[in-house]
């Protein structure tokens, strides 16, 4: 089981702040996938430029990052500052 | 170098801040100071305020890395950096960065370099609520990945 | 652009300055300011304090030339400069300068601007006294004269 | 009849913070050399590199500049900031 949470546009375009997710192991372009693979509105809100980052356990990666059982993971869109 | 980042719904004060820096700053001749607000004419509607969010604990770790970077290029002696979220009016105070160095350049520098930071690479997602009701999320622009890139080409 | 500048012996209190800006600067998202402060181990003797001189009159008007060349250069909406003379004792402000504007970039630009014409070109005289009692007149630094130089290269 | 002040250095090197000089008219050159004549503690703090800029009637000169009868004249050593 692991954690998801979105943020900004995420959580409205997706309907949910946060989820919990069965998960069997892999990396985080798996996770992305699984979602996409929801319907059309997940794949869009997830298109890869609408991807700015995941954060693994609260730490921001550049990259393809493994993702273990227990996680908590951040998907972050684009970052728009202050 | 002495540090504090504080991400918060709270306005700041500037002045309390700067004291609270000076008395940690050591022998510094340079302070510079940078605060952002909320602009009411920014874009092509008028806007009534900003809504900020930010991924509490992941943003503050970020800042920080960011504020140690810009330590090891520029000779700081002391840095404070708060950064507010939630909703905030047109005209209230959205960040404030304020830097302590020996010399005006490496404070201007450092300063400089941490704001195109904030706006740019830390986790910070706004919405623009407009004056007539209506509100939308901001894409990135690409001025800003622009003016923080060219901290990278020199590094 | 506001405008007000003051050359005094009085100290300054930031807070205060940065308020009568803001109520001056209009629909501004970006502050910087800047204060120098007089260092103590700036050279090699410990110092005690500086003495700075001016020709009064004749220095606020170059730092107003200044200030309306920058506001040429950047769109600026508010600028306050306060520089002080007489004796500064280690630790107390020489300089306050603060620049509002609509974009970070021109705030940071402009204030970094008008502080190196200040401590290149404004007609200030600064003695150093060192903690032994002996003194001398300050000379001019090259390093400033560059800092300077930038600017012209670019106009 | 010119009124002449001195600032920084200048002040001590030369003993005084201005005087007033009798003047037929002439430019700022003419009065730098004029008080370079004075002495070799004149010309010595008065050398060209010494004198950064020469101010008449409160007005930044660059380069010679007329000084007529009744100015006030301000003699520039290199500035030093603040």
């Amino acid at each position: 089981m692991i954690r998801i949470l979105y943020f900004g546009f995420l959580r409205e375009a997706l309907g949910r702040d946060e989820e919990s997710l069965d998960w069997a192991g892999g990396t985080s372009e798996d996770l992305l996938s699984l979602l996409r693979a929801r319907g059309d509105d997940w794949a869009a809100a997830l298109a890869p430029d609408k991807v700015f980052r995941v954060v693994v356990d609260r730490e921001i990666k550049r990259g393809v990052a493994e993702i273990a059982d227990g996680a908590e993971v951040g998907i972050l869109p684009p970052v728009t500052g202050g | 170098m002495w540090l504090d980042i504080t991400v918060r719904k709270a306005a700041f004060v500037s002045a309390y801040e700067e004291e609270r820096l000076l008395a940690e700053a050591g022998d510094a001749g340079a302070l510079v100071g940078f605060q952002g607000r909320v602009r009411g004419q920014d874009g092509e509607l008028p806007l009534a305020a900003l809504h900020l969010e930010h991924y509490p604990g992941v943003t503050e770790d970020e800042i920080a890395r960011i504020a140690h970077e810009a330590a090891q290029r520029w000779p700081l002696t002391a840095c404070r950096v708060i950064h507010r979220v939630g909703r905030l009016a047109v005209g209230e105070g959205i960040v404030l960065v304020l830097v302590a160095s020996g010399h005006r350049a490496a404070a201007f520098a450092a300063a400089e370099f941490l704001m195109d930071y904030l706006k740019t690479r830390a986790p910070f997602w706004k919405r623009e609520e407009f004056i007539d009701g209506s509100s939308h999320w901001v894409e990135a622009k690409a001025s800003d990945d622009a003016a923080a890139g060219r901290w990278e080409a020199q590094a």
